[in-house]
């Protein structure tokens, strides 16, 4: 059971998933705050609750390997390595961020560590995870293509046409579903009869459903599809059961309140993934209430560190907004916003 | 009676009103059944289970599932939650609904409302949800209004309902925070007539949307200055009041628009073209255009000011055209 | 087993089966001919070797119940009592058309008998089909909506999601595949694994398959389906196994040729359905060679009727050419090709 | 070395020459295994399975297939064999690929090509198979060219594969039966460079695609008469040239835009509002747009010419620029 993109100082490799657990939600926590204080301009689609799954998932991938992520994409980054620094200064919007604060929290990506970017449009990210995985497929690389998204996806044709493109040509693609429950504040029974793996199962894909408040039950049917992939035996699809416990959203001044029935809050948050984890740690005798207390504060002193490191960082300068568009521009392109130094100098003359 | 509602109240009401009028009017969404959105809160506990639907996050589907509702008799409203989700419908709404009335050769009416949500750039919404994508409609041939305030809101709304071809109603998200004096009564605009915001005969500013407000502030206060900006809001896109706008550019000679949309092959440059066609003689200056960069709106609040039509640029370019009503002499500019 | 919409000289429901696929066979083929030789100016997508297909769904169906159809769609809509002889007339553009002469082969539509048109977009129709379901099933009458589509269809995702739609809201539609092995020249194996239905099953739809190219076998499972649908049960899917016997489509100068397997194409031709069902009702002691013979005169002579008609109607007038754009217009719109007047008219006045 | 090759011949050249030089090239598209398609023919059995792939109908997917696959290190051609095929995909075109650079900050090139088969009307391709959907590219910032001869073709077509940004390349149905010499060595074209047709002085006509051939003919007969119309073709409507449409227009003074496709929001009105803009001293005469009309394209091969434009209207087009050089006095026109 390797854990390689988890380094640093814990040597317990599910030492290293709770911690990796407890930086997801001290990060969403804190960008939370920050939006409703305003600081992050942009809503904040919260991860917490649904840890165990990002970190189960991305404690089998290596830095070679692909994800895509959805609009509540921050869970996914930092499971796959991504610096909490590099992050926030993207939710600030300044130049030092992944994006140079040209994406914001429904874009963040890093290239480099195989983070293809949270996607503004529910199912959109899955195809191109799905290209990645030919890629890598027809250069003979081991790498796998892992697209996560939510179960209000699995209703969107363009998931579902990539489940057929994984499925037709083997690619080396885990499709992961965090069946939350909800998308926004419709139940998914209210827009789908049956089971999500079921349909899955349909398209070809070899498909599981698995605890996803049980990171290392994650972690385990995550390594076996990671595996599988790598080996040639081609696209599975993972089901995690989760909960978010947040509402959709939060921005600030927004009023809008949770629509869930409280009990069912309740349930989830008694299957925290987080405190799962460490009790029964505590109870294998493998770890103690001071270490994790240790880590805990190693933690917050990583997010402390990285959310001094963004508003430290300067924004963008306006004369860069064109910037990026294109890999190469030309005259007259892109067009901008007003046209001004031709009514001056437009001439008769040819 | 008038009442002061919010712009999304207004169009709320419009929604109300119609359900209440007509048993064959019929709303599909997503999570239009919960209480999260504004402009639909209290429908669902109103009209019930048949004819408010929850819909699955499939937007071209259930665009195609009103097209089909429609012919079989519905009168349907189909809410889009952000306005980019046109998109993976485009098919259903271009090159299904669009067309079908013709391909059919008029074997049926086709009435559907496209009510998109949350239309516009502001605030960090970033690149995937900031666009304003009503020149890809225009192109279709789709029939489009995008009211300006609350009260337009309601009866263009009311409008698109009651007509029997497919027609898309704009929310700007810049007009959310907006309210004004409603009349209380169901009472239709007929489509196709623009309003003059503000009178003036130096030059007339065409204005769209949330950018109608910015327009009128700049013709007051340049009226001050003696320049007389004439505001002219087309409310509705498609049809277009194209009478009213020659009579405007006739009379002023002069022509800036001001739309928050990209700027290639835009609701600006229809409107260029159609004033540089037909309204030549008239013109003493340059048309400008106060548009969108053709760029991606980037997430950080100051870069993307750099990128939207900005009141400022407004300004620019309306003392542009008046200064440059004389011809200058230099090279010319790629 | 009754055929609502079947009515004419046959009183035998059998034979009425045989009278209207030989009609779809004898449409087909004098379309295709006249497509060949240019006097119709577009592609002509023949049907023939499907025929069981259409014919044997829509022998269940009334006027009031609902078809969405493809691009291969002429036999789909004399199936459900579509007027040859209005069908020729808007393949050759004239105004006694069923379209005007606006919709041409790919989309034909009679909105009064309840065919919502064959379309030029694959897997299109189905979402409409749904709409329509919708509506029945809420003012309460009891019928149903079909949607027509081949194979290469269930990797679009609009389908994928109407199938979703069909289910969640268990509305009265039956789907019906038309698996005849190939999308253009790209047999269905290279672009999916696994079976068709199994994957319309894994969206809750009750799924089987039936042999396309036995009418009787396809009314059948049809009537099954129907029944459910109309009962309240909800939609099914009907995986239809059955061959074109054409290139994917005909028009005049083209040299394309067939791609396919010789052998797969005799073996298709071998289980034609028209002469399967006149074979078994003859040796059923039902039939005569004699009555067939009659039968298939009737037919000729319904189909040459049908070209005269559509030869001798008028085209369109050009002034025309703008109508049924919308239901209402306004001064300036549509906007025309040119705008003359204004050249001359525009002034400087107001 | 020239030869003479057709026009998809000629694009056929360039895809082989393109994956000849580069194997992170790949092609994917529908049914281009087969022998049915002109322009890939021969192109499987040459290159293989790993580099030519017949995807399924699912237009969406694939497209965003590419998108991931070049940003993974490919250079990735998509076919769509039908113009209106792009509408399926437009989500993954507009709001996914066209946007991916910026909201990456530039992290990654996105090399992917477009390559749209028969676009446009002609012969009964009725309501669904007639668009000319390039307007809704250019207004989503979508590198595009739509290349009118045969040299052309391949020059533009193997530029657009060099791009390390997405381009369209379109291919006009109405071009398919041309020929002409096309060099044998793979030389790519700079895009952005329009091409003079034809040199006048009285008219500058822009003309599109296949319409650039009709426009040197009309050109050509009115040389006769002593009306000297100049042609310009745009080659690349985004990057456009700038600077050689204004130098014409500030020659000629005068100017007819010619271009197939719907008209509101359209090209032509992009160019319209581009000249009003900077060339409006140097006009004598309305500028006019010859277009379809904003109506779906009918079956009816007669009927469909009445929405298309001609040579004729374009010739009355040129005839009343010429005359309306003097301000005429009437009512407005709605
Ligand atoms: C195609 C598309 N449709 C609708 C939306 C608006 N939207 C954003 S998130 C969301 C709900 C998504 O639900 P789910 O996939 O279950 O993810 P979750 O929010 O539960 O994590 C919706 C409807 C969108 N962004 N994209
Ligand atoms: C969405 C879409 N993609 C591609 C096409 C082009 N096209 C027309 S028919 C066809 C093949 C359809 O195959 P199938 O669904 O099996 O029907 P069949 O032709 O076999 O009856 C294709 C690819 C189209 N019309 N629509
Ligand atoms: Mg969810
Ligand atoms: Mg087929």
């Amino acid at each position: 059971m390797s854990a390689p993109n988890f380094t640093g100082p814990v040597s317990d490799p599910d030492i290293a998933l709770y911690r990796r657990m407890r930086l997801l939600r001290r990060f969403e926590e804190t960008a939370a705050d920050l939006a409703r204080a305003g600081e992050i301009v942009s809503a904040v689609h919260e991860y917490t609750g649904q840890e165990a799954v990002a970190v189960g998932v991305c404690s089998t991938l290596g830095p070679d390997d692909v994800i895509t992520s959805t609009h509540r994409g921050h869970g996914h980054i930092l499971a796959k390595g991504g610096d909490p620094a590099r992050m926030l200064a993207e939710l600030l919007g300044r130049e030092s961020g992944y994006n140079k604060g040209r994406g914001g929290s429904m874009h963040i990506a890093d290239l480099d560590l195989g983070i293809f970017g949270a996607n503004g449009i529910v199912g959109a990210g899955a195809p191109m995870a799905c290209g990645a995985a030919y890629m890598f497929l027809m250069r003979g690389e081991p790498n796998v293509a892992v697209p996560f998204f939510g179960d209000g996806a699995v209703n969107q044709g363009v998931l579902l046409e990539s489940f057929n493109l994984a499925s037709m040509m083997t690619l080396p693609v885990v499709f992961i579903c965090e069946n939350n429950g909800y998308a926004v504040t419709t139940p998914i029974g209210a827009v789908m009869k049956g089971e999500i793996h079921v349909r899955a199962a349909g398209f070809g894909l070899e498909s599981v459903v698995v605890d996803g408040m049980n990171v290392r039950a994650v972690r385990d049917a995550a390594m076996r599809a990671v595996e599988r992939a790598r080996g040639g035996g081609g696209p599975s699809f993972l089901e995690c059961d989760t909960r978010r416990y947040s509402i959709h959203n939060v921005s600030a001044g927004s009023t809008v309140t949770d629509e869930r029935p409280e009990q069912e809050q309740a349930t989830a948050r008694a299957r925290d993934p987080i405190e799962r984890l460490a009790g029964e740690l505590i109870a294998e005798g493998r770890w103690t209430l001071e270490a994790r207390a240790v880590v805990d504060r190693e933690v917050e002193t990583e997010i402390d560190g990285g959310l001094g490191f963004a508003r430290n960082s300067r924004r963008p300068e306006a004369a860069s907004a064109y910037d990026f568009m294109y890999a190469r521009t030309y005259p007259g392109l892109p067009a901008p916003a007003v046209d001004l130094p031709s009514v001056d100098l437009s001439g008769a003359e040819s | 009676m008038s009442r002061v509602l919010s712009y999304v109240g207004a169009l709320r009401e419009a929604l109300f009103q119609s359900m209440e009028a007509d048993l064959a009017v019929l709303m599909l969404g997503e999570n239009i059944r919960g209480e999260v959105r504004p402009e639909t809160k209290g429908l669902h506990a109103r009209f019930g289970d048949a004819r408010v639907l929850d819909m699955p996050i499939s937007e071209a589907a259930f665009t195609g599932f009103a097209t089909g509702a429609a012919l079989a008799g519905g009168r349907i409203i189909v809410e889009f939650q952000v306005s980019s989700l046109i998109y993976p419908a485009f098919d259903q709404l271009v090159n299904q609904a669009a067309k079908l009335p013709l391909m059919l050769g008029g074997q049926r009416f086709l009435p559907v409302t496209y009510l998109i949500m949350g239309a516009g750039a502001g605030g960090g919404r970033a690149g995937q949800h900031s666009d304003n994508p009503y020149p890809y409609l225009l192109h279709a041939g789709i029939k489009t209004v995008c009211p300006s305030t609350p009260a337009d809101a309601k009866a263009l709304m009311l409008a698109a309902i009651a007509e029997n071809d497919p027609v898309a109603v704009f929310a700007p998200v810049g007009l959310y925070g907006t309210s004004g004096p409603v009349p209380e009564a169901a009472e239709p605009t007929v489509l196709g007539q623009a309003k003059l915001r503000h009178v003036g005969s130096d030059v007339t500013v065409v204005a769209v949307g949330h950018l109608v407000v910015q327009a009128v502030a700049l013709a007051g206060k340049l009226a001050d200055e003696g320049l007389s900006v004439e505001v002219w809001d087309p409310c509705s896109l498609l049809p277009l009041d194209k009478a009213s706008l020659q009579a405007s550019v006739n009379k002023t000679g002069r022509l800036v628009i001001y739309d928050d949309t990209n700027r290639t092959c835009g609701f600006a440059a229809e409107i260029a073209g159609l004033v540089a066609e037909r309204c030549f003689f008239s013109l003493k200056a340059p048309i400008k255009r106060v548009t969108r960069a053709d760029v991606t709106i980037p997430y950080g609040v100051e870069i993307e000011q750099e990128l939207l039509p900005t009141p400022e640029r407004l300004e620019t370019a309306v003392r542009a055209v008046m200064a440059g009503s004389q011809p200058h002499k230099s090279g010319a500019n790629a």
